[in-house]
C-alpha cells in the first residue's frame, strides 16, 4: 500500500495524545464523568487512527529508523528526547493503540473515582508509547518506570483479590528489574566512547568487549525478563493480572509485558549481539520452563484469571524462545507473538472482567452454563481461548509456527519439548471453557446480563485483529522483517 | 557589599526579631512570623539575583560564588516553607524567640555554604547547629528534650572529632583555609595521616547529613522536634551539609582510599536507612530513616569527586529539599488536622477522599523521593548515580538503585493508606489555607518541572561547579 | 471459471456461517435455509467441477497459490542447512481431491437437508446450521489445500468444528466432556503431525503436495528422517481418523446430534486422515517401515473397532465402532500399497455410513432412544423408509455383492492378501465381525416383538408426534436424503467395479481392478459365517438382551471396558500429567513465590529489624558505635594506604 | 622541631582519650558535658601547637583556639539548659533515663 510519508512529527503526536488528554482529565472536575470518559476515548481513538496511519506510511523495506525526532534535553548528559520508528516498534505502537482503545471502552462502566481511573490509564499509556518509540536510553528508562507506577494505583484502588499484596509485589518486582537496567544504562554511558544515551550513537561509536557484552546483556535480560515474566521471575504476573481491574489487566498483560521482550530486542540484542548469542541457549532453557511450566501450572488453577495469568507466562515463553533462537524467523515470530498475545490476552481479560462484574466470582467451580445465559461473552471468551491454544487462522498460530520452526531448527530438544505446551494449553483452556460456559445452567447467575451492543465493539475489534493477522500474517511480517534482519546483521 | 546581601538580610531579620522578642503574646509572634517570611523570601531572591558573581572575602575564608548562592537560595526557600509550617503545627512553641532560632540557623547554614576557611566553617556550623538544637527542644514535650539532647551531644562529639581532623589538616597543610588544603593536597594523597584527617574532618559533615555512623540522632530528633523544625533539619540543613562537603572535597580532592571509605559509609547508610524505615509507623521517624538512606545516595554522588558529581549533588540537594518540603507540608497538614504532631500512617487513611490535591502532592513527593520518573527525584538520582558510575562505582550505583526499590515499599505503604484505606467515620474534609494550597501547588509544579525539564538547573549547577573546580 | 467455482465451494459455507451470526434475532429462523443454500451452492459447484474434469487422468487440474508466510532459518536441525522458504496458500486440485470434495459437499448437502427435519424442534437451530456450515468451510479447505501446512490448518479447524458440534448440547455435561476429549486427543496426534511438517519443511523447503513425492522426500531427508517424518505425520492421522490407540474419542463423539455424526464422525472428517494418507502418499511411501506401521495400525484398529461393536446396544455406538473398524481397514489398504483402494473404500463407506447414521437418526428422532432393543420394540421395523435404508446400508457395510461395499472392501482384501497372510487374516476377521454385528443389528430390529403397552406407547407416541410434526416438508427432508444416500450406497460401487473398468481407480492413478471370482466367493462365505453366527445368537432378541446383560466373563469385561484403553489414558492424564502439574503448582507456590520472592522480602525486612535494634535508645551506645566505626575504619584507612 | 611538637600532641591525645572515655561511660550528663569540654580543649591544644610549629601564620591556630573556647561556652549554655529541662522532667540526669525514643 502506498501512503505518502507523513510530514509532521507523528510519533510525538501519538505520545502527546494521551498526555494532553491526561491534562484535560486532571483539569476537569471529577463529577463530569462522561466528559472525562469522552476525552479519554477521543484521545485513544486518535492514537489508534494515527498508529494505523503510521503503519501504512511506514516504509517497511527500509530497515533503518524512520520518522526520527530529536530534541536536545540535557545536553551535558547526552540526554535527548528522541523518537524513531522501525519494524520492531511500529507494530507495538499499533498494539498499544488498539488495546488502550478497547480498554477505555471496556472501562466505560467504572464509577468509583472515575477521574482518577482514566487519568491513571492515560498516564500509563503515555509511558508505554514512550518506551516503544524512544531511542534514548534515558527516556526509555523514564517511560518504562512511568508505566509501572499507575499500574500500582490501578490495582490498589480498583483491583480485587489480594490486591495490596499483588500490587506491591508487581511494583517492587518490576522496579527491581529496572534497577538492573538503570545500572546497565549508566555503565554504557560511562564508557569513554559513549558519553551519550542515544541508542544509535552508542551502536555506532562503542565496541563492547565480549566480556562486557555478556555481562551487560544478561543484566539487561534479567531486568527486562522480569517484565516479560521470564521464569523464575514470573510470579508477579499472575498475581498482578488477577488483582488488576479489567482494563488494567488488559493493558498489563496485553502491552506492559511486551515492554520487557521489546526491551530485550531493542536494547539487549541491538547493542550486544554477541552477548545475546552467548546467553541464547540459557535463555532458551528458561523460555522452555516458561512455556511448559506455565502451562502445567495453569491446569491447576481454579480462578479464571489465574488461568489466564499463567497462560500469559506460557505464551511469553514463546516470545522468549523466539528471541533465544537468534534467527530472523524466531524474532519475527517473537514479535508476532507479542502482538497477537497482546490482543488475545486483552480479549481474555475483557471477557473475564465482564463475567466477574456480573457473577461476582471467577472461580471455576462456582460458574457454569454461562453459554446459555450469556452466549456472546462466552463466544468471545472461547475465541480468545482458541487463539490461546494456537488455532490456525488466529495470530497466535502463525507466531507459534514461526517460533517453533526456528526453535526446532536451532534447539531441537527444547523446540520439540515446547510442543508439549500445545497439548497442555488445549487441555486447560478447554477444561476452563467446559467448567465455566458449558454444563447445566447455574441458577446463581440467572440475572447475569450479556454484553450489549456498545460493549460488543471493543471485543469485536480485538477478535477482528486476531483473525485478520492470523489470515494475512505476511502483512505483519513485512513490517518487521527488514528490521529483524538488520538486527541480526543477516 | 552586594555580594553579602543575603547574609545582611538575615542579620536584619534577626535584629528585627530580637526587638520583637521583647514583646509577648500573639501579636508580636505574628509580626515575627511575617518578618521571618519576609526575610526568607528576600534572602532567596537576593541569592538568586547575585548568582553570577564570584567574590572572595575575609582573607580567603569566605567566598560568594554561583554554587554558594544556589545553595543559599535553596536554604532560604526551605526556610520560608518551614516558617509557614510553624503556623499550623499543633505543638509548635508560641514564643517569639523561636523565629530567632530559625533565622539564626538559616544564617548559619548560609554561611556554611560560602565558608572556605575552617574557622568560618566551624563558626557557621555551630551557629546553625545550636539554633537547631534549641528548635528541636522547643516543643513542650518530654521527648523533645530527650531528642534534642541526643542531637546536641552527638553533634558536640562530631564537632570534637571534626576539630581534631582540622587541626591535623592545618598541621599538614600549614594553613587553615581551603586554599591551603588545595595547594598541599596533591602531594599528600597517599599519606595515611592526611586521609585519616580527612575522615575525621568529614565526621561533622556526616553528622549534618545524618549519614552512618553518626545518623543515630536523626530518627529521635525528627520524631521529637516540632514539625517545622524537623522540616528545617530535613531540608535546609541537608543542603548546607552537601554544600560544605562539596567544597571540602573540591578543596581536598578525593583520594582513592577516602572514596572507598565514603563508599562504605554510603553503602551502610542506604541499607540501614531503607530497611529500618520498613518498620516505622510514625511518619516523621519514617522520613528520618529515609533521609539516612538519601544521605547514602548523596554520598555516592559526591565520592565520585568530579565536577559532575558536585553539580549533581547540588541538583539533588535542591530536589531533595523540594520533595521533603512537599512531604512535610502534607504531614503537617495531617498533623494539624489530627491535633497530633506525630502522625502515624493511620492518620493518612482516606486522605485522597478528604483532600485529593494534598494526597496528590504527597504521592508525587514520595515517588520523587523513591526516584520514580518523571519526577525531580528521578532525574536527580540519575545524574547523581551517573557521576558515580563514571568513576567506576558500579556496585554502589546498583546497590543504590536496589535500595530505592526497597524504599518504594514504605513510600507506597503511605500512598496506599492515603488512597486506599477508608477515612475513619465522621472525618471532615481537610481544609487548606490558600497559601498552603499555593505552596503545595508550587512544590507540585517544581517536582514535575524539574523532572521533565531539568536542563536549566543542571546547566546552572555545572557552570557553578566549574567556576570553583575549574 | 474454475477458480470461481473453487472459491464458491470454499467460501459459500463460510459466508453462511458469518451471515447466521450477523442475522438479527428475529430473522434467525431462516438459518436452516441459509445453510441449505450454502451447501447446495458448494455441492453444485463441486459437481460442475467434477463433470468438467472427470476422466482427465493424471495431471493436476488446477494449481493456484499465493505467498502466505516466509520463513528463514540458518543451519537448521536436523540437516544443518539453511532454510529459506515461502509457505503458500492456495488450491491444488487433482482427481483425488476432486473426488473428495464432491463427496464432502454432496454428503454435506444431504446432511443439512436431513438436519432440517432432525433439528426442527431445537431452539439453537441457527447455531447448529452455522457450525455445520463452518465445518463445511473447514473441510473443503482441508481437501482443497495445496500444501501440507494449509491442510494442517484446516485440519485443526475441522477439529474445532467437531468440538463445537460434539458439544452442541453443551448443557449436558457428558457432551461437554466428550467434546473436550475429542479435541485434546486430536491435539495429541497433531503434535506429531506438526513436528513432521516442520521436519519436512526444514528438509525440503516446501510443503506443496506437488513437491512431496516419494523421491523428493527420500533424497532430501534420507531414509531415517523420511521414516521419522512419515511416522510423525501418521500420528496426526491416528488422531483424526481414530486409529488405535487414539480412537477412543470417536464413540464418545456420538454425544453430538446424529446428523453431525453422519457427516463429521463417519463420512468426511474422520476420513480426512485416510485422505491425507493418500494425499501425502509420497511421504509415507518413502519408508517401507512407515507403511508397515500403517498396515499394522489399520489391522489392529479394524479388529478392535469391530470387536467393540459386537457388544453395544446403542445404535450410534455400534455405528461409531463400525466406523473405527472401517477406518482401520482403509488405513490397512494404504499400508498395503493400495491407496486407490483405500480411497475407493472411503468413498463407498462415506455413502453407506452416512446413510446408516441418518437412518439411525430417523429412528432416534422417532423413538426417542438410542437403544436398539427399545427401537426394535417400539416398532422400528414398521418404519418403512428407514428400515429399507438400514438394510441397504448394513448389507453394503458387510460387502454383499453387488452393493458398493463389496467392490471397495474386496480391493482392500485383495491388497492385504498380496501383502501377507497376517494382514489378510486380520482383514478377513474384521469382515466376519462386521458381518456379525451388522446382522445382529438387523436381526434385533427385525425380529423383536413390539411389547404390548410399552412398545405400543412408543409407537403411538411416534405416530402422534409424527402426525403432528411431519408435514410434507419434514417428511421429505427425512426421507429424501435417506433414499438418495441408499441409492448411492448401492450404485457407487460401480465406479470401481471391474465391470465398468473401475473408472475411479484409473482416474486416481491406480490399476483397473480385475474380477476375481475366488475373492467374491470368499466374501460371500465371510458374510454367510457372520450372518449365521448373528442368526444363531440373536434370532430371539429378548434372550440375547438378557444374555448381554448377564454375561460377566473376562471377555465381556474386556470389551465392556473397551480393552482398558480409555482407562489407560485417564490414568496417564490423572496420575502422571496432573501429578506433574500439581507438583509444578506447589513448586510455584512454595519455591518460586515463597522462597524466592517472599523469602527475599522477608530477609530484607529482617535486616530492617536488625537496623531498628541498633537504634536501641542508648545515647552512649550511639556514640560508642559511631566512634568505633570511625576507629576501625581509620585503622583500615591508614593501614591500607600505607601499604 | 617535631621533637618539641610531640609532647603537645601526646597530651592532647591523652585529653582526647580521657574525654572520649568520659563521654562514653559517665552516668551523669553533666560529667559527659565536662568530658566533651576535654575533647574540645584537646583540639584547641592541637591547634595552638600546630600553629606554633607547622603553620605559616601562627596566629591562625590561636584564633581557632579562641573560637573553640567561645563556641564551647555557647554550647555548654545550650546543653546545660537542656539538661536542666530534662532534670525538671525526669528528676534525673542519667543518660540512661532518656529512653523514650527508640526503634
Amino acid at each position: 500500500m502506498s501512503v505518502p510519508p507523513i510530514e509532521f512529527p507523528i510519533l510525538s503526536t501519538i505520545l502527546l495524545c494521551p498526555v494532553i488528554a491526561l491534562l484535560a482529565v486532571l483539569l476537569t472536575p471529577g463529577r463530569y464523568t462522561t466528559a472525562i470518559k469522552l476525552v479519554s476515548l477521543v484521545a485513544s481513538a486518535a492514537t489508534l487512527v494515527l498508529s494505523i496511519w503510521l503503519c501504512l506510511a511506514f516504509n517497511a523495506k527500509d530497515p533503518s529508523f524512520q520518522y526520527i525526532e530529536r530534541l536536545d534535553w540535557v545536553r551535558s548528559y547526552g540526554i535527548q528526547y528522541a523518537n524513531a520508528v522501525d519494524g520492531l516498534n511500529v507494530a507495538m505502537i499499533l498494539l498499544t493503540a488498539i488495546v488502550i482503545f478497547c480498554g477505555i471502552l471496556v472501562s466505560w462502566g467504572v464509577t468509583y473515582r472515575t477521574k482518577d481511573f482514566f487519568a491513571n490509564m492515560l498516564f500509563l499509556v503515555a509511558g508505554v508509547f514512550g518506551v516503544f518509540m524512544t531511542t534514548n536510553l534515558f527516556f526509555f528508562f523514564l517511560f518504562y518506570e512511568v508505566a509501572v507506577i499507575p499500574m500500582y494505583l490501578l490495582i490498589v484502588i480498583w483491583g480485587s483479590t489480594n490486591k495490596q499484596y499483588a500490587a506491591m509485589k508487581l511494583t517492587l518486582y518490576l522496579l527491581l528489574g529496572s534497577a538492573l537496567m538503570f545500572a546497565g544504562f549508566l555503565y554504557i554511558y560511562s564508557l569513554p566512547d559513549a558519553r551519550t544515551f542515544d541508542l544509535l550513537a552508542i551502536k555506532q561509536q562503542v565496541t563492547f568487549s565480549p566480556m562486557v557484552q555478556n555481562i551487560l546483556y544478561i543484566s539487561l535480560f534479567v531486568g527486562f525478563g522480569v517484565l516479560a515474566a521470564c521464569f523464575p521471575f514470573h510470579v508477579w504476573s499472575p498475581d498482578g493480572h488477577v488483582a488488576a481491574p479489567t482494563a488494567a489487566s488488559m493493558l498489563h498483560a496485553g502491552v506492559l509485558m511486551k515492554l520487557g521482550a521489546f526491551g530485550i530486542l531493542r536494547i539487549g540484542v541491538y547493542l550486544f549481539p554477541d552477548g545475546a548469542r552467548f546467553w541464547a541457549p540459557t535463555i532458551a532453557v528458561l523460555a522452555l520452563c516458561n512455556i511448559v511450566y506455565g502451562a502445567m501450572v495453569a491446569t491447576q488453577q481454579r480462578d479464571l484469571k489465574y488461568i489466564i495469568g499463567y497462560s500469559s507466562v506460557s505464551h511469553m515463553g514463546i516470545v522468549l524462545l523466539g528471541i533465544a533462537t537468534m534467527t530472523v524467523s524466531g524474532f519475527n515470530g517473537a514479535l508476532f507473538q507479542m502482538f497477537s498475545h497482546g490482543i488475545m490476552t486483552a480479549l481474555f481479560f475483557a471477557c473475564v472482567g465482564f463475567i466477574y462484574d456480573g457473577c461476582h466470582t471467577r472461580m471455576l467451580d462456582e460458574l457454569g452454563g454461562l453459554s446459555k445465559t450469556a452466549p456472546r461473552i462466552s463466544a468471545f471468551f472461547i475465541i480468545a481461548g482458541l487463539c490461546g491454544l494456537g488455532l490456525p487462522g488466529m495470530g497466535s498460530f502463525v507466531a507459534e509456527l514461526l517460533v517453533t520452526v526456528a526453535a526446532i531448527g536451532t534447539y531441537p530438544v527444547i523446540g520439540i519439548t515446547s510442543l508439549l505446551a500445545l497439548l497442555v494449553t488445549a487441555y486447560y483452556v478447554l477444561s476452563a471453557v467446559q467448567k465455566v460456559f458449558y454444563g447445566p445452567e447455574n441458577h446463581h447467575h440467572k440475572d447475569f446480563k450479556d454484553i450489549n451492543g456498545f460493549q460488543f465493539i471493543p471485543r469485536a475489534v480485538l477478535v477482528g485483529c486476531l483473525i485478520f493477522f492470523g489470515v494475512f500474517p505476511q502483512i505483519f511480517l513485512d513490517w518487521v522483517n527488514a528490521s529483524t534482519r538488520a538486527l541480526l546483521g543477516a | 557589599m552586594t555580594s553579602l546581601m543575603t547574609e545582611l538580610i538575615y542579620l536584619t531579620g534577626i535584629l528585627g526579631t530580637l526587638c520583637l522578642a521583647i514583646g509577648r503574646g500573639e501579636r508580636p509572634r505574628r509580626w515575627a512570623l511575617g518578618l521571618g517570611l519576609l526575610t526568607a523570601v528576600a534572602a532567596a531572591i537576593a541569592s538568586a539575583c547575585s548568582s553570577g558573581s564570584v567574590t572572595e572575602l575575609f582573607g580567603g575564608t569566605y567566598r560568594v560564588d554561583p554554587l554558594s548562592q544556589g545553595y543559599k537560595a535553596v536554604i532560604a526557600s526551605a526556610l520560608a516553607v518551614c516558617l509557614w509550617l510553624t503556623e499550623r503545627g499543633p505543638s509548635e512553641s508560641r514564643r517569639v524567640e523561636v523565629y530567632l532560632f530559625y533565622l539564626c540557623s538559616a544564617l548559619g547554614l548560609t554561611l556554611m555554604t560560602g565558608s572556605t576557611g575552617f574557622v568560618s566553617l566551624y563558626v557557621a556550623m555551630e551557629l546553625s547547629s545550636y539554633s537547631l538544637y534549641l528548635l528541636a527542644a522547643s516543643r513542650e514535650d518530654r521527648r523533645a528534650t530527650e531528642g534534642a539532647l541526643r542531637y546536641l551531644l552527638t553533634g558536640a562529639i562530631a564537632s570534637g572529632v571534626f576539630l581534631w581532623g582540622v587541626s591535623i589538616l592545618c598541621g599538614l597543610t600549614g594553613g587553615a583555609t581551603f586554599a591551603a588544603l588545595t595547594q598541599a593536597a596533591p602531594a599528600l594523597t597517599s599519606d595515611p595521616l592526611f586521609i585519616g584527617a580527612l575522615a575525621l574532618t568529614s565526621f561533622a559533615f556526616l553528622f549534618k547529613l545524618s549519614a552512618f555512623p553518626v545518623h543515630f540522632w536523626a530518627p529521635d530528633a525528627y520524631q521529637s522536634a516540632p514539625l517545622a523544625a524537623t522540616t528545617l533539619i530535613a531540608t535546609a540543613s541537608k543542603a548546607g551539609a552537601v554544600a560544605v562537603i562539596s567544597r571540602f572535597l573540591i578543596a581536598s580532592g578525593v583520594p582513592v582510599a577516602f572514596a572507598g571509605w565514603t563508599g562504605l559509609l554510603a553503602f551502610v547508610s542506604m541499607t540501614l536507612g531503607n530497611t529500618a524505615a520498613l518498620h516505622q509507623a510514625d511518619v516523621k521517624r519514617l522520613l528520618a530513616y529515609s533521609s539516612i538512606a538519601q544521605a547514602g545516595y548523596i554520598l555516592t554522588g559526591l565520592l565520585a569527586g568530579t565536577a559532575d558529581g558536585y553539580s549533581s549533588a547540588f541538583f539533588y540537594a535542591t530536589v531533595y529539599a523540594l520533595m521533603n518540603c512537599g512531604a512535610f507540608l502534607v504531614v503537617s497538614a495531617v498533623a494539624a488536622d489530627a491535633k497530633n504532631d506525630n502522625p502515624t500512617v493511620r492518620h493518612f487513611d482516606g486522605l485522597a477522599d478528604r483532600q485529593p490535591f494534598l494526597a496528590l502532592v504527597l504521592l508525587l513527593s514520595l515517588l520523587s523521593l523513591a526516584g520514580i520518573p518523571p519526577l525531580a527525584g528521578f532525574t536527580g538520582k540519575w545524574v547523581l548515580f551517573s557521576a558515580a558510575m563514571d568513576q567506576g562505582h558500579w556496585f554502589l550505583v546498583l546497590w543504590g538503585v536496589l535500595n530505592s526499590v526497597v524504599s518504594l515499599f514504605y513510600y507506597l505503604t503511605l500512598v496506599k493508606h492515603s488512597y486506599l484505606e477508608k477515612a475513619p467515620a465522621g472525618s471532615q474534609p481537610l481544609r487548606l489555607t490558600p497559601v498552603t494550597r499555593l505552596l503545595a501547588l508550587a512544590i507540585f509544579a517544581g517536582l514535575v518541572f524539574l523532572g521533565v525539564y531539568p536542563t536549566p538547573l543542571i546547566e546552572y549547577a555545572r557552570s557553578a561547579v566549574s567556576a570553583i573546580a575549574g | 471459471m474454475d477458480l470461481t467455482l473453487l472459491w464458491t465451494i470454499q467460501l459459500a459455507p463460510l459466508a453462511v456461517f458469518a451471515l447466521i451470526f450477523i442475522l438479527p434475532k428475529n430473522a434467525r429462523g431462516i438459518a436452516p435455509l441459509l445453510g441449505l443454500t450454502g451447501s447446495a451452492a458448494a455441492a453444485v459447484s463441486a459437481l460442475c467441477f467434477l463433470l468438467a474434469h472427470a476422466g482427465k487422468a493424471g495431471q493436476p487440474a488446477l494449481h493456484y497459490s499465493v505467498d502466505w508466510l516466509t520463513i528463514d532459518l540458518p543451519a537448521a536441525w536436523p540437516l544443518g542447512k539453511a532454510v529459506s522458504g515461502t509457505l503458500k496458500a492456495g488450491f491444488l486440485l487433482d482427481p483425488l481431491n476432486l473426488l473428495m470434495i464432491t463427496l464432502v459437499t454432496v454428503i454435506s448437502f444431504f446432511v443439512q437437508l436431513f438436519s432440517f427435519y432432525y433439528m426442527r424442534e431445537d431452539e439453537s437451530r441457527p447455531r447448529y446450521f452455522a457450525y455445520l456450515s463452518f465445518f463445511s468451510f473447514a473441510m473443503t479447505g482441508l481437501v482443497l489445500a495445496s500444501n501440507l501446512l494449509q491442510t494442517f490448518m484446516f485440519w485443526e479447524l475441522v477439529g474445532l468444528a467437531s468440538y463445537l458440534l460434539i458439544g452442541f448440547w453443551y448443557t449436558k455435561p457428558s457432551a461437554a466432556q466428550a467434546a473436550r476429549k475429542a479435541f485434546v486427543l486430536n491435539r495429541l496426534g497433531d503434535l506429531g503431525f506438526y513436528l513432521g511438517i516442520v521436519i519436512l519443511f526444514v528438509g525440503l523447503g516446501t510443503l506443496d503436495f506437488t513437491g512431496l513425492g516419494k523421491d523428493a522426500v527420500l533424497s532430501a531427508l534420507g531414509p531415517t528422517l523420511a521414516m521419522a517424518a512419515g511416522l510423525l505425520v501418521l500420528t496426526g492421522v491416528m488422531g483424526k481418523s481414530a486409529q488405535f490407540p487414539l480412537h477412543i474419542w470417536l464413540p464418545d463423539a456420538m454425544e453430538g446430534p446424529t446428523p453431525v455424526s453422519a457427516l463429521i464422525h463417519s463420512a468426511t472428517m474422520v476420513a480426512a486422515g485416510v485422505f491425507l494418507l493418500v494425499r501425502a502418499y509420497g511421504v509415507f511411501s518413502a519408508s517401507e517401515v512407515t507403511l508397515e506401521v500403517i498396515l499394522l495400525l489399520g489391522c489392529v484398529t479394524g479388529l478392535i473397532g469391530a470387536l467393540l461393536a459386537t457388544r453395544q446396544r446403542d445404535i450410534k455406538k455400534i455405528l461409531a465402532y463400525s466406523t473405527v473398524s472401517q477406518l482401520g481397514l482403509m488405513a490397512a489398504g494404504v499400508g498395503a500399497h493400495a491407496p486407490q483402494a483405500a480411497m475407493f473404500h472411503l468413498t463407498t463407506h462415506a455413502f453407506f455410513k452416512s446413510c446408516l447414521f441418518l437412518t439411525s437418526g430417523a429412528f432416534i428422532h422417532r423413538f426417542h432412544s438410542n437403544d436398539i432393543w427399545t427401537i426394535a420394540r417400539g416398532g422400528g421395523r414398521k418404519d418403512l423408509v428407514p428400515m429399507l435404508t438400514l438394510t441397504v446400508g448394513l448389507l453394503s457395510l458387510c460387502g454383499l455383492p453387488p452393493l458398493s461395499g463389496f467392490f471397495s472392501k474386496d480391493l482392500i482384501l485383495e491388497a492385504a492378501k498380496h501383502h501377507g497372510l497376517a494382514a489378510f487374516a486380520a482383514c478377513v476377521a474384521v469382515s466376519v465381525l462386521t458381518a456379525y454385528y451388522s446382522f445382529r443389528l438387523l436381526f434385533i430390529v427385525l425380529f423383536a416383538r413390539p411389547t404390548a403397552g410399552h412398545g405400543h406407547g412408543h409407537h403411538a407416541h411416534g405416530h402422534d408426534a409424527g402426525g403432528h410434526h411431519e408435514d410434507l416438508l419434514g417428511g421429505l427432508s427425512r426421507a429424501l436424503p435417506l433414499l438418495l444416500l441408499a441409492a448411492l450406497s448401492i450404485y457407487a460401487g460401480f465406479l470401481g467395479s471391474p465391470m465398468t473398468h473401475s473408472p475411479i481407480l484409473v482416474w486416481l492413478g491406480g490399476h483397473e481392478a480385475h474380477f476375481d471370482p475366488a475373492m467374491a466367493v470368499k466374501t460371500l462365505v465371510i458374510i454367510a459365517v457372520g450372518c449365521a453366527i448373528a442368526f444363531a445368537l440373536h434370532r430371539d432378541p429378548d434372550a440375547s438382551e438378557k444374555k448381554l446383560e448377564s454375561s460377566k466373563g473376562p471377555w465381556a469385561m474386556l470389551v465392556d471396558r473397551r480393552f482398558f484403553i480409555d482407562d489407560a489414558f485417564v490414568w496417564v492424564t490423572k496420575q502422571v500429567g496432573l501429578r506433574i502439574a500439581s507438583f509444578f503448582d506447589l513448586m510455584d507456590r512454595w519455591l518460586v513465590n515463597g522462597v524466592l520472592v517472599n523469602g527475599t522480602s522477608y530477609r530484607i525486612a529482617d535486616l530492617g529489624r536488625l537496623a531498628v535494634r541498633l537504634q536501641s535508645g542508648s545515647l552512649q551506645g550511639y556514640l560508642a558505635c559511631g566512634l568505633a566505626v570511625l576507629a576501625v575504619t581509620l585503622l583500615w584507612l591508614t593501614g591500607g594506604s600505607s601499604r | 622541631m617535631s621533637a618539641t611538637l610531640q609532647p603537645y600532641l601526646l597530651i592532647s591525645t591523652l585529653l582526647l582519650c580521657l574525654g572520649l572515655y568520659g563521654v562514653l561511660t559517665r552516668r551523669n550528663l553533666i560529667a559527659v558535658l565536662i568530658s566533651l569540654e576535654l575533647i574540645l580543649n584537646s583540639a584547641s591544644l592541637n591547634f595552638v601547637a600546630f600553629g606554633r610549629f607547622h603553620m605559616a601564620d601562627p596566629s591562625a591556630g590561636q584564633v581557632f583556639a579562641i573560637f573553640i573556647i567561645a563556641l564551647a561556652a555557647a554550647e555548654v549554655c545550650v546543653a546545660l539548659s537542656l539538661i536542666l529541662l530534662l532534670f525538671r522532667q525526669r528528676r534525673s540526669v542519667d543518660p540512661a533515663s532518656m529512653d523514650q525514643l527508640k526503634g
